[in-house]
């Protein structure tokens, strides 16, 4: 981070990316938004809000409905020096401009030597749990966190959520910037002034030191919860929250799992070939002999997600969830918890 | 029946223009049925009955997700479905309630998918956005803006192995709204069908908006039925308020599909009485774009139109009314007393095809047994 | 398999594709190919040649550049009963119909309430190694792989090739039917008539004691060449060959691997979030206790493919790279090999 | 220089009927100065030379990969990059050497690409098909078919950040095949021109295939300049054997772009003599229609017609030639001379701003150090 506030304010995750959004709209006549309803309407969710009004119709740009055409828009624009930060409503319609996120944003800079960065972010909100049914209510961020070329984060909570932003439209890579939309009402500290995270690096969110719960996204905010649920009964859970998917820091999650000896990966997405598989296979090569038993997985059902409330909390993970794998790997592992951990709740 | 046929000059021209409909009433064909006139009546009160009750229901929570409603465009919807045959297929976008009901799916089984029940349409598993009914032929409702077209376009595809065109021919129906013109689907599916010669009527159902955003601001070419001159799919533009105009056009349209087994571009101009979905205040409409759309509400026009020609009388109005009251109560009641589908019934439709090892667990559950 | 023919003929990849293709448009009329160039070019790499003549352009459609535009198209007209089989010209444009595969092909089943299948098949060569550079040298089977809805196969030899493509041709569910570049021209026996494979099931395609390899598609080649290699030096390395990527056969990966207590995956695709971690992920849970060293994985470097050669080279694993990451595995686990262990080279 | 505009009237025929070439010369429009049709002529000839050359080259496996030729399109090509100012940026598909050359980039440097070299304008990385050079504002030619487009259309938007319109404004051209007028990113990309006054002109050179696709079988309105009426995009045709014919028409697109800040859509009439790429023996092109594509060879018939005028001698026009001849020959010298990038180097680009954590392992390297 730079910059020296430390005055804070609490503020939702919305208001930290409208915040973020408005200073590098003041700070770079460079930057443009880009994105179907972002200004008369402001935004599907808001996030844009106030905009259009502060910074008129060129740097806040409503767009026809035309993911390819608009994101591939942002790439040229990008290498022509401009700075667009593109809204796709939900993550879902992203499959239609994939083209030219992954054969274009994610290529021109290194196909062509090099020559021409394109410096430009695509922010989107993922996620289920709003009976938005299949089509609408998925995550997909290992697709994106799969390719050279992008960058790509999904921060937790406002401080991150503002801090990365800040770093994504700064930074002269596409950056693939995941929301979810159950997080926009989730409110958090964040300090005041110009604070810019680095990209490429995970934050230990709580330590602790019999299991570590490694997450990202609002699956933090889950792991979080249960950590000091759990915290309660004697039980010292660290959670590491990856914020950057690519680059990934493998080393602060293996340090973390070298420490505690159990892990468990906690996501929103289908579990087979989701982002956990990734972190699974890192800690196998980079903490096995430290692991006391497998690192387990609690992630979505495999299956187009359903519109009814009963089968979509069926599917999809949630702290029960998380507490039933933690504690069958800790019975696995022989643990007995200590009366009582104290713990930093305020990290 | 009468065919009432435009004159060709009329066609592309908005007939619903602005602040006139409040006071007009129209003007039926001669040799209409009135019965059938009637039945659009009761049709549209069906409609939109039903759809002020799906906004109660879901501000009382029964109804979840995204939810859109085809207030305003009753007309259009009756008008279409009417020129529609049981044999042929439709598609449509997300806002399908309207499109459901008149294409014969029960009140109670679409409420109850909408409530996400087991007796729902889609079993619950669409809801709101994503109803279907085989038997109804019924291919989707899609949530993704412009997905449903190339599907439709390769449904026209797969008729033209079935059997040869002629007045006994299936075709297809593809409805979009305004905004999904501008889209990449609309492009590539109206290219197929003209270089395939496919049987498929492409209808943009132009309400004026795409969530908060004009035709004049989306589209390079805002008369919309003209789009089709990228194919030479011819186009042709009518009234979404007049719900026989509407009904005319789609004929003509889906007569090129079946007999010529070619493609058409229907337009019907119509109005959106409220927000994009359930949820959307529409602060960012003005006053008088919202007058306007209320002045064109095409129930009150229907119902003026035929008491004025003696085809109604207030008390059969009212029949209809309560009738339709009636029908929606009960499908609320249906919908209510349904079960929910239960999480062991999570993979049930995971695939048409059993296949080994598919990945059945439950978040948390582990994927393989150590032995 | 079903069908009873014992004898056999040496065909290449690209002739068992095309007799599995000629077999099915003979046998049921519903089936229809579509495609770029598929017919009075036969195909872009060949493999629909002669069958525009044989069944003419009804059957054979070509259709205009519009992937998103045909693959839907398929997806309709299965939903109304034909059996449509397409072919993307290249994996990389399958990007341009991501909408269509994910939103619709593998959603709609599901979605509906089991009201329509969607019986369509997707084949499409990927692969790098062709000097395609960044944009035509991809693989992303692993994103095929993590969307439930969809099967998933990646046959790496003509019997497979042509089995499971009778087998994804005659299934009601979408396949996305995986081949690769440099697979087209390698021979391999196939036996007469009719041999329907079972999807979902992985093959231990070499049998052995010390480690096993798991690998797909073209990597499979390499993996049993390597084996055959390394068998004269007394390392009895068995290679199990998943051809279904999903369903994802676990227990067969697992069994081997408890056997033989050390395994490497090898894939062409880029490493982070790949095939190779799930499979990873996969072994973490199912033989944890029976690894005597972590899972090893070999794939590309994580770049856009360069153009040049020597770069190209560089990028992607090869045979080398296996070999000197088995014999890492190997000394990291005290491995002494046994005087040349008899290996069955005919399985 | 004078202007010859054609009456508006004669535009969009296709003027390079089928077999009248052969033996056709061409008229020069006055006051064209003759240096600058000898310029013509040796651009058109140093493409040629280069593309043959290319060829065999490849045939030789010093270029690998995917190979396509401007043979038969050497008029168009250099028509349209005299249009184009230095100012100005170009976006292209695939088939881009002759694009290269014009704009400016070296044949030594381009070859050197074509070779895989450290010393091409693409540092080796990206080939045959994706030339670019920041100096020439070239930028980029692209392998997916459409892809270009989208970027080309947000350059364009970048312009009008940049400064108002008028005779000193930048525009951008984006070049493309006939095929590609069929996939989505080409309607996406006009409907934002469209509606955002993009000053941006789409050239579709069409030569009449994509691959083995004629222009008939894959688009609806095979007159392909039609196909900016779906957005209110004025189109052109014009002959792309007469050099001085495709410049005009280009330079009229570009006013338009350039003073008025609105697209323009210009296709060029245009013909490939080789088969897709260098691979392709084009089995399936009928001889008659090869013939067709032969006799309207434009580096003969601009030759002959440079003669007949009087404006260039044979001894001229051999000159022309073997200038052409040593340039190719220097560019192959300089490619085989040149060196490979080397290993060390993959990782060189691959990020434009540093970041902690970026996998750099080459196959089989483990990724985290255990301690
Ligand atoms: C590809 C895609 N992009 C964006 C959306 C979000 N969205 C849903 S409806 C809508 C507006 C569609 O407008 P129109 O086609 O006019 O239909 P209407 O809602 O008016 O019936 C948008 C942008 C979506 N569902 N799909
Ligand atoms: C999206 C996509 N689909 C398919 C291809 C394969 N392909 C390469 S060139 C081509 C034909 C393009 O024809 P046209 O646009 O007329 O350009 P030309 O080659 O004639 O210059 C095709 C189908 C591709 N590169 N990208
Ligand atoms: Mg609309
Ligand atoms: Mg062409």
């Amino acid at each position: 981070m730079t910059g020296e506030g430390t005055a804070k304010a609490v503020i939702t995750y919305r208001q930290a990316l409208n915040d973020a959004l408005r200073a590098e709209l003041s700070r770079d006549k460079n930057v443009i938004l880009l994105g179907e309803e972002i200004g008369i309407f402001e935004g599907s969710y808001k996030i844009t809000a106030g905009l259009l009004a502060e910074f008129g119709p060129e740097r806040v740009r409503d767009t026809p409905i035309a993911e390819e055409g608009f994101v591939g828009a942002a790439i040229g624009a990008a290498m022509l020096g401009m700075r667009p930060v593109v809204e796709i409503m939900t993550l879902n319609f992203s499959l239609i401009a994939m083209d030219q996120i992954v054969n274009h944003a994610a290529k021109i800079h290194g196909m062509f030597g090099g020559q021409t960065p394109v410096p430009m972010v695509i922010r989107m909100p993922g996620g289920g749990g709003q009976q938005l049914a299949a089509t609408h209510s998925q995550n997909l961020e290992v697709w994106f966190a799969h390719v050279p070329g992008l960058k790509v984060v999904a921060p937790s909570n406002p401080a991150d959520a503002k801090a990365l932003l800040l770093a994504s439209i700064r930074d002269n890579d596409p950056v693939i910037f995941l929301e979810n939309l159950s997080l926009y009402n989730t409110k958090g500290e964040v300090p005041d002034g110009e604070h810019v995270a680095e990209i490429g690096k995970a934050a230990v969110a709580l330590e602790g030191t019999d299991l570590t719960v490694i997450s990202y996204s609002r699956a933090t905010t889950v792991a979080l919860q249960v950590a000091r649920q759990l915290a309660g009964e004697g039980i010292s859970v660290e959670v590491v929250d990856l914020r950057s998917l690519r680059p990934l820091d493998r080393e602060t999650v293996c340090a973390s799992v070298r420490k505690t000896s159990r892990a468990v990966v906690l996501e929103d997405d289908w579990l087979s070939y989701g982002i956990g598989a990734e972190i699974s296979a890192t800690l196998m090569e980079g903490a096995f002999d430290y692991l006391d038993a497998p690192v387990r997985r609690v992630a979505a059902a495999e299956v187009p997600l359903p519109y009814a409330k009963p089968l979509e909390l069926a599917a999809l993970p949630d702290a029960n969830d998380l507490i039933k794998v933690i504690r069958e790997l800790l019975d696995a592992t022989g643990f007995s918890p200590a009366a009582g951990h104290p713990i930093d709740t305020a990290t | 029946m009468a065919e009432r046929r435009k004159p060709a000059a009329a066609r592309g021209k908005d007939p619903a223009a602005a602040g006139r409909k409040a006071e007009a009433v129209e003007h039926f064909p001669a040799g209409e049925p009135t019965e059938r006139l009637l039945g659009y009546y009761a049709g549209m009160v069906l409609i939109r009955k039903f759809e002020l009750s799906a906004d109660q229901m879901y501000k009382r929570a029964k109804i979840g997700g995204y939810c859109h409603l085809n207030l305003g465009e009753e007309a259009t919807v009756v008008g279409l479905m009417d020129a529609l045959r049981p044999s042929d297929y439709l598609f449509t976008n997300y806002r399908d309630h309207g499109y459901a009901l008149m294409r014969g799916m029960t009140p109670g089984a679409v409420m109850a998918e909408l409530f996400g029940k087991s007796t729902g349409v889609s079993k619950g598993r669409g809801g709101s956005m994503h109803l279907f009914d085989t038997g109804a032929r019924m291919m989707g409702g899609y949530g993704i803006v412009g997905g449903q077209l190339p599907p439709a376009t390769g449904a026209a595809l797969a008729l033209t192995y079935r059997g040869a065109p002629g007045p006994d021919a299936e075709v297809v129906m593809c409805q979009m709204g305004d905004g999904t013109t501008n889209i990449g689907a609309f492009h590539e599916s109206l290219n197929l069908a003209a270089v395939w010669n496919l049987p498929i009527v492409y209808v943009i159902v132009n309400n004026r908006l795409g969530m908060g955003t004009t035709v004049e601001a989306a589209a390079g070419e805002p008369e919309l039925y003209k789009r089709g001159c990228s194919y030479r799919i011819p186009g042709e533009r009518v009234d979404g308020t007049d719900v026989v105009a509407v009904r005319e056009g789609a004929r003509r349209a889906l007569d090129r599909a079946r007999l010529e087994r070619k493609p058409a571009l229907l337009e019907v101009m119509s109005y959106r009485l409220r927000g994009h979905s359930v949820v959307d205040p529409a602060r960012y409409r003005s006053a008088s774009d919202l007058e306007i759309a209320q002045s064109a509400d095409p129930l009150p026009l229907l119902r003026r139109s035929l008491l004025a020609a003696g085809l109604m009388d207030e008390a059969q109005a009212q029949d209809i009314e309560s009738e339709a009251d009636k029908k929606v109560a009960a499908a609320v009641a249906f919908a209510d007393s349904s079960p929910d589908p239960t999480p062991d019934q999570l993979f049930d439709y995971a695939y048409a095809s059993p296949v080994a090892n598919a990945a059945h667990a439950l978040p948390g559950d582990p994927l393989v047994v150590v032995p």
